[in-house]
């Protein structure tokens, strides 16, 4: 009968279908003989901008290694995969460097969700992550390949308010941040870290991460007349909050934490972000010799200066580079060596503790003719 | 009487076929990249029969499945990791709370004249619904999002592999598939097109356009919820920015480029959207431009749809190869 | 304090006045709706950031003629995607007219993303950045200088509609297309005419908030729907409507804001959107019983 | 069974229905006719429950269903059709019947889901009572072709049966033959019959009297909104109001003469091109139209329609609504494009070009309802007339010579298009044509819903335009009226030419009148 025939045409077609899918998705596969490391971090949507930096950080520690003979005589490759700041699309990109790609290690996401979306698929396939996350849980899911090579939102702001107070002396401190985890989590650890020293924020203002328009909440801030702002949110977010509240007169002290230093942030903030301070593993003026020769070779190979993102990529292509050289290619190998690494990176001393975070100090920094500069409070 | 046939078989058989297909991939390959991105299409999959109810049905357009999927899932993540409840108590409670979500949708809609207005006010909604998971910080853990969501166990087996997920998701899919055929085949269904295809028309013949409407909302609203469940506790995690605006673009996408008012075009939608950015993932940089150029192309170029097309395709080759045997059978009817 | 948020509410309303007068002459003129219209106004903004300076070997521009780029850029913009995606679907209805749409915005942010990377660039500020100050309360220049443009533009606006041959065959097509035809007026013209004229205000209102704010390929995507809500609110398809819907809209968004919490904000965009289209859907300034949208 | 008592319906000013009482029997026929404009589809509306009456009441079997919901009052007995078909066009017609007939079923939502035998079983009963309806009518064969498939005649008859599934008392039929062929209408004609047989109660709206007069038992005539006229066939056609209604007061009847003297005088030459009176002499034909055959959809609504009009000839084409008139306008003026034929405009075949073109041409068409665009104001209206010509010189001119037709106008120049009267309107619409300086100026029912007073002024108009040479196609319900100022007249039924001659003579020409009001 004719639907009998065109049942069986319709399941040929489908079956044909469905077999070139496959293909098509398991084309490619590499050959095992290079180390390949995976690259997973947003290149399209909200946050392209951060998965663009990190991923050329990575590009030119694997070019610098690469130059030098590779590890163990062989070349490093990277395998980048844009993840679109999703949890799923990030799973995919995992999914796809580890069964296709073979990758030894993954570093990324930048951002906090999608490497929590990854952490299963990680504990599973058994190979280090070195993420890139600041949220404080993605060290706390007791995940023993997770390494992380930024300086979390604790350490970084805790250890900023400790500056801040301490060194500086202020005291009427206003915090204004962004609704996503990267603000809520820092507002929580600056609270945190005045509570210590029992004191309290005279302003907690948030927005939307973005916002383009912040009057109403800066003049909120601007009645509490505090010594001190301290923004904390999406850099461009950040660099237009400086600038309009500077725009309605807010005269005090501007501070933040790693990223409100960048181009992009001082940049959108037109001249209001001159004299912030901030605290950050990488200050692209630190004097530092290893800082300043990364400093420059990104700056000639991407045309803009380097910032926290761009120093964690290139840190961590270093550590799995120093791990795999020293431990061979067996991931679990390079996970122990990675855990017992001590080693100084453009961000910092990296010394993993038992829950994999590797950054534990902070520098700091200040805005001077629009270029952060490295800032010792000492010597002012 | 040949056309009734076809008819019948496209609808009744095609979806089981498509689906059945699907399932003997594992035999191929049990690649979890693969499974992962078909676990993805089978949730998609359900996302697209919802959407096809309420919009290829019954001509409401909702672009305000993003936020059904997300009250699915935040519902059954909560009540997993705050109540522990398994997950086969979550799933039921979290469509039915979707299904409430619908209604507050549905209610308002049937004020709403025409199209566009409809569209603001979907989409108004799933955006509300955004901004209280990211505010809400007490309840959802604001943009932080819900981790470590626990994974369902069938007995004492935890559902925990890709290929488990993978068989899960389409032995849902399979139900919802069979419970939707029936749904657009009853009575219920045949109201959702009068009122399609005219609603003035339909009130002639005694057919409440309130209460189908509001019906097909919950509908489409519950298979979301049930939807945005199983993606909760297969991520084993959810925030916020995976329910954005684009989600319900996709779900909209996906019948458009499946076949609107077609369960089985829901099928290939779903897994298609699921797998055509994967295959532009080789293009590198150009992906996202490579992909929105196809959607463009799709909506202009196949307004029937990938599947009807494909229909189509094979009639032709019947025609071309079976052309005898076509005279037979007229002869026969 | 409120007089504060009213200013600063005023300058972003107007730009969102802007867009949806954008949305409403489309809707008036084509019974269409354009969803690509936030990416129009973000290219815009990069094409004239782009003239303003330079590239390769085209010189820089001086900021008019920049703005005069960027705003023609969109303009064409517009015109293709009249011709690709609204033409082609108009007889298959609506559903596929959004898909279509919405594969553009996607496109040219994607395309976006492509030429000018995804890192955003500041756009150089043209006026002062230090505040005017009127007793306690603070004016930017820019916020000024915003304003003044978008006022200009929509006098503009007024009188190519009401004082132009061009203007007068738009509103005579919005209002009856087939005896246009009979005037001799071809749809094909007043409907492309109309796309481009749209897209230029979009365009505008993207370079305009471009100093203000940081030009990136997202920008686009919220003032859009805040646009839709605006003209929603003013009467869709109600020019007059859409100009009121948008000040309107800025100030409230920015008082609510500031009184009630600013973490709710777009919710309350969206809620006005709601709650206008439930109980007044002609809005403030639209014919009641009026074309259906 | 139903009993209307003083039921008015309001639009704003425009009062559609006024106070109107009906009575109707258990199972009579009611016919329910009237001119354009006259209310009888806002009735129906009405007693459907698709309008809400301003003031008045309706009983249907004794209860009062005034506030009823259109689908309440279908599940309690009123069914209807709609004078544009309006079908399910997606589904087969027998999905079409069955929609309906689970009219009077429960959703039942689990069971469909579970398909319980029960429900199966209901269903199936559906079906069946379905297709019963589909052979009581005697279309069962294309219970599985798609509604939209189906020629014309075909879809209204599946309408019929829709609304005859939801198992009516009373069924109402708006319009039912339009657009059907003469043995398509006996078939109607005897389904009706058997429907009232089977026991529902029919009132039919129709503009083909014959049909009409020979289907009902009582006629009720409607003109503007109120009942003038309730009885047998035979009374109704030879009540005059009746008459006067359909076929217009006397019109400008005084102006006859004028009209045959009418030679063009050329004082100011309209059509730009030089016309010397003889022209009219010779057979230059300014246009000719040739078997023209135009469709909507599978409907034909002109039949080989053929004739030719001389340079500034003054023809008047008459004939009751439906019968094609404004079709045929519309197609000579290239907003619908014919099946077949062709429009030969000064010999230049024009078929199928788009209006614009063709307007483009100086061949120029005022729309029926005049088509004014209510937000411009009467100068800019007057402009768009003006929108393809570049010599604004000329432009000035006219404008001046339109303002001296029309003072009115004048005074009104920066007022509105909306806020005119309807006659002031129709004299902007007639004014706007001449600004694009018509050669051959096509009017459709300019006398439309105009007081008899403003009718006259506007055909004085338009006779005058004529006396300056302008050649002019007249479509008018209005037959005496129109027939009155026209030189030549044509009479059209349901999509053919029956009559032609001397304006004259075809006005007393009881054809004429049969044309209009059957028998």
């Amino acid at each position: 009968m004719a639907t009998k025939k065109s049942l069986r045409i319709l399941i040929l077609l489908a079956v044909v279908l469905v077999i070139a899918a496959v293909v098509i998705v398991s084309q490619m596969s590499r050959t095992k003989s290079e180390i390949v490391i995976g690259v997973v971090g947003a290149r399209t949507g909200d946050n392209a901008a951060l998965g663009e930096k990190q991923a050329n950080g990575a590009k030119l520690a694997v070019e610098e290694i690469n130059a030098n003979g590779g590890v163990r005589g062989t070349e490093l490759v990277l395998a980048l995969e844009d993840s679109q700041g999703l949890p799923a699309q990030a799973v995919a990109c995992l999914d796809k460097l580890i069964y296709r790609e073979n990758v030894l290690a993954v570093i990324g996401d930048c951002q906090s969700s999608p490497t929590l979306a990854m952490l299963p698929v990680i504990a599973k396939a058994e190979i280090p992550l070195l993420a890139h996350g600041t949220s404080l849980s993605i060290t706390q899911q007791n995940n023993p390949w997770v390494f992380r090579t930024r300086a979390n939102d604790v350490v970084k702001f805790s250890s900023l308010v400790g500056f801040l107070v301490g060194e500086m002396n202020y005291s009427k401190i206003a915090v204004f941040h962004d609704s996503a985890d990267y603000g809520i989590g820092g507002a929580d650890a600056i609270i945190g870290g005045l509570a210590e020293r029992s004191m309290d924020v005279v302003a907690n203002e948030s927005w939307t991460p973005g916002d383009k328009d912040f009057s109403s909440q800066l003049i909120n801030i601007r009645n509490t007349k505090p010594d001190v702002v301290i923004f904390i949110g999406p850099m461009v977010d950040m660099g237009l909050a400086m600038k309009q509240a500077r725009q309605i007169g807010i005269e005090a002290q501007f501070a933040g934490g790693a990223g409100i230093e960048s181009e992009t942030t001082v940049g959108a903030a037109a001249g209001a972000a001159e004299g912030l301070i901030f605290a950050a593993g990488f200050i692209s003026s630190n004097p530092d010799s290893k800082v300043q020769s990364f400093v420059s070779s990104f700056e000639e190979h991407f045309g803009y200066k380097p910032d926290d993102f761009a120093a964690t990529g290139y840190d961590s292509i270093y550590l799995l580079a120093a791990a795999i050289e020293e431990a061979g290619t067996d991931p679990a190998d390079i996970r122990d060596a990675l855990a017992n690494l001590e080693y100084q990176g453009v961000e910092g001393t990296f010394d993993f503790d038992s829950v994999g975070e590797g950054l534990h100090t902070m520098a700091y920094g200040k805005v001077a003719n629009g270029v952060p500069t490295y800032f010792d409070p000492n010597n002012q | 009487m040949k056309a009734r046939h076809h008819e019948n078989f496209i609808t009744h058989v095609l979806p089981f076929i498509l689906i059945g297909v699907i399932a003997l991939v594992p035999l191929l390959t049990r690649d979890p990249y693969l499974m992962h991105i078909l676990v993805l299409g089978g949730i998609y999959v359900i996302l697209a029969i919802g959407m096809n109810i309420i919009t290829g049905y019954c001509g409401q357009i909702n672009l305000g499945m993003a936020g059904f999927f997300a009250v699915g899932a935040y519902t059954s993540a909560l009540l997993t990791t705050r109540l522990s409840l398994s997950f086969w108590l979550a799933l039921p409670i979290s469509a039915l709370v979707a299904g409430v979500a619908g209604v507050l949708v549905g209610v308002p809609a049937l004020k709403v004249r025409g199209g566009v207005y409809l569209v603001l006010i979907t989409t108004s909604f799933a955006g509300i619904v955004q901004v209280i998971l990211n505010q809400w910080v007490s309840l959802t853990k604001g943009p932080m999002g819900i981790v470590g969501i626990p994974a369902p166990a069938i007995g004492n087996v935890l559902i925990y592999e890709r290929i488990h997920w993978f068989y899960l998701t389409y032995a849902i899919v399979a139900v919802i598939v069979f419970l939707a055929i029936r749904l657009v085949g009853s009575r219920i269904g045949r109201s959702f097109v009068a009122l399609r295809e005219s609603e003035t028309s339909a009130q002639s013949i005694g057919i409440s356009p309130a209460f189908y409407k509001v019906l097909a909302f919950v509908c489409s609203a519950v298979l979301a919820g049930i939807a945005g469940s199983i993606y909760a506790h297969y991520m084993t995690t959810i925030s916020p920015d995976a329910f954005g605006f684009n989600l319900s673009v996709l779900a909209l996408i996906m019948i458009v480029v499946g076949g609107i008012g077609s369960i089985p075009g829901s099928i290939v939608g779903g897994v298609a959207l699921a797998l055509f950015p994967e295959w532009l993932r080789a293009l590198g940089p150009y992906q996202s431009v490579a992909y929105a150029a196809g959607i463009i192309l799709a909506v202009v170029f196949l307004p029937k749809g990938l599947l009807m097309m494909g229909v189509d395709a094979v009639q032709l080759i019947r025609k071309w190869f079976l052309a005898p045997d076509e005279t037979s059978e007229k002869e026969v009817s | 304090m409120i007089i504060q948020l009213i200013i600063s509410g005023l300058a972003i309303g107007s730009v969102y006045s802007l867009v949806a007068l954008a949305h409403s002459l489309i809707w008036s003129g084509v019974r269409a709706v354009n969803f690509a219209q936030g990416e129009v106004f973000m290219a815009a903004a990069f094409v004239a950031l782009t003239a303003l300076s330079g590239a390769g070997r085209l010189p820089a521009l001086p900021f008019g003629a920049a703005v005069l780029v960027g705003v023609v850029a969109a303009s064409l913009i517009g015109l293709v995607i009249y011709n690709v995606a609204i033409r082609t679907t108009s007889k298959k209805g609506f559903l596929y007219a959004l898909g279509a749409c919405i594969g553009f915005s996607t496109l040219l942010q994607s395309s976006a993303i492509l030429i000018w990377g995804s890192t955003g660039e500041q756009f150089p500020a043209q006026i002062s950045m230090v505040p005017l100050r009127v007793g306690s309360i603070f004016i930017a220049p820019q916020d000024l200088f915003i304003m003044g443009i978008s006022l200009t533009a929509m006098i503009i606006l007024y009188f190519f509609l009401s004082k132009t041959r061009l203007g007068t065959a738009m509103r005579a097509a919005a209002q009856n297309r087939e005896v246009a035809g009979l005037m001799g007026i071809s749809h094909r013209l007043t409907d492309s005419l109309t796309f481009m004229v749209a897209s230029c205000l979009a365009g505008l209102a993207g370079i305009l908030l471009a100093p203000k704010f940081f030009v990136t390929p997202q920008m686009g995507s919220m003032i859009s729907s805040k646009g839709f809500t605006a003209a929603v609110l003013g009467g869709f398809g109600s020019i007059p409507g859409a100009v009121l819907g948008g000040l309107l809209l800025g100030v409230l968004e920015n008082i609510s804001a500031g009184l009630i919490s600013s973490s709710y904000k777009d919710a309350i965009s969206f809620l006005i959107m709601v709650l206008i289209i439930m109980f007044k859907p002609e809005g403030l300034l639209g014919v009641k019983g009026g074309r259906k949208a | 069974m139903l009993r209307v008592q003083n039921l008015t319906k309001r639009f704003g000013g425009l009062v559609a229905v006024d106070n109107i009482d009906l009575h109707v029997r258990e199972g009579e026929i009611r016919g329910l006719i009237g001119p354009n404009g006259s209310g009888k589809t806002t009735f129906f509306n009405l007693i459907s429950g698709f309008d809400r009456a301003t003031s008045g009441k309706i009983e249907f079997m004794g209860s009062d269903i005034t506030a009823g919901s259109a689908h309440g009052l279908a599940r309690k007995g009123i069914a209807r059709t709609f004078q544009h078909i309006d079908l399910f066009k997606g589904m087969t017609v027998l999905e079409n019947v069955t929609a309906a007939a689970q009219c009077h079923a429960r959703p039942r939502f689990w069971s469909s889901l579970l398909g319980t035998p029960s429900v199966r079983k209901e269903d199936q009963a559906l079906r069946n009572l379905a297709m019963e309806q589909l052979e009581f009518v005697g279309i069962a064969d294309h219970a599985d072709d798609l509604a939209s498939s189906l020629p014309y005649g075909l879809q209204r008859i599946v309408e019929i049966t829709r609304a005859l599934a939801t198992r009516p008392a009373l069924l109402l039929l708006d319009e039912p033959a339009a657009g059907m062929n003469p043995t398509e209408k006996q078939d109607l004609v005897e389904l009706v019959r058997r429907i009232n047989a089977s026991g529902v109660t029919v009132i039919i709206i129709e503009h083909d009297m014959r049909l009409v007069m020979g289907l009902a038992e009582t006629i009720t005539v409607l003109d503007s909104g109120s009942k003038i006229c309730e009885g047998l066939p035979a009374e109704v056609q030879g009540n005059p109001r009746v008459i006067e209604s359909y076929l217009g007061s006397g019109g400008v009847g005084k102006k006859q003469t004028h009209a045959y003297a009418a030679e063009p005088s050329g004082a100011l030459d309209v059509s730009g091109a030089s016309q010397n009176p003889a022209a009219k002499g010779q057979d230059s034909f300014i246009l000719s139209v040739d078997s023209l055959n135009s469709y909507y959809g599978n409907v034909r609504v002109l039949k080989d329609i053929s004739f030719k009009m001389r340079e500034g000839e003054f023809t008047a084409l008459i004939g009751a609504n439906g019968a094609g008139k404004t079709t045929l306008l519309r197609t000579i003026s290239g907003m619908m494009s014919p099946r077949s034929g062709r429009v030969l405009y000064k010999g230049e075949d024009i078929t199928g070009l788009s209006s614009d073109r063709i307007v483009a041409r100086n061949l120029i068409y005022v729309p029926e309802g005049r088509g004014v665009f209510p937000a411009l104001s009467v100068q800019e209206n007057l402009m768009m007339g003006a929108f393809r010509r570049s010599d604004k010189e000329a432009i000035k001119e006219d404008l001046e010579y339109v303002f001296g037709l029309f003072p009115r106008l004048k005074d009104r120049r920066n007022q509105k298009g909306g806020s005119l009267s309807g006659g002031e309107q129709q004299m902007l619409a007639i004014g706007r044509a001449v600004m694009s300086r018509p050669r051959l100026l096509l009017l459709d029912e300019p006398s439309m819903g105009l007081a008899p007073k403003l009718v006259d002024e506007v055909f004085e108009t338009v006779m005058n335009l004529h006396d300056e040479g302008l050649t002019i196609l007249l479509v008018e319900q209005n037959a005496r009226a129109a027939l009155s100022v026209a030189e030549r007249g044509f009479v059209l039924e349901v999509g053919s030419l029956v009559h032609e001659g001397p304006a004259a003579q075809l006005c007393d020409d009881p054809a004429v009148k049969a044309a209009y009001l059957g028998g």
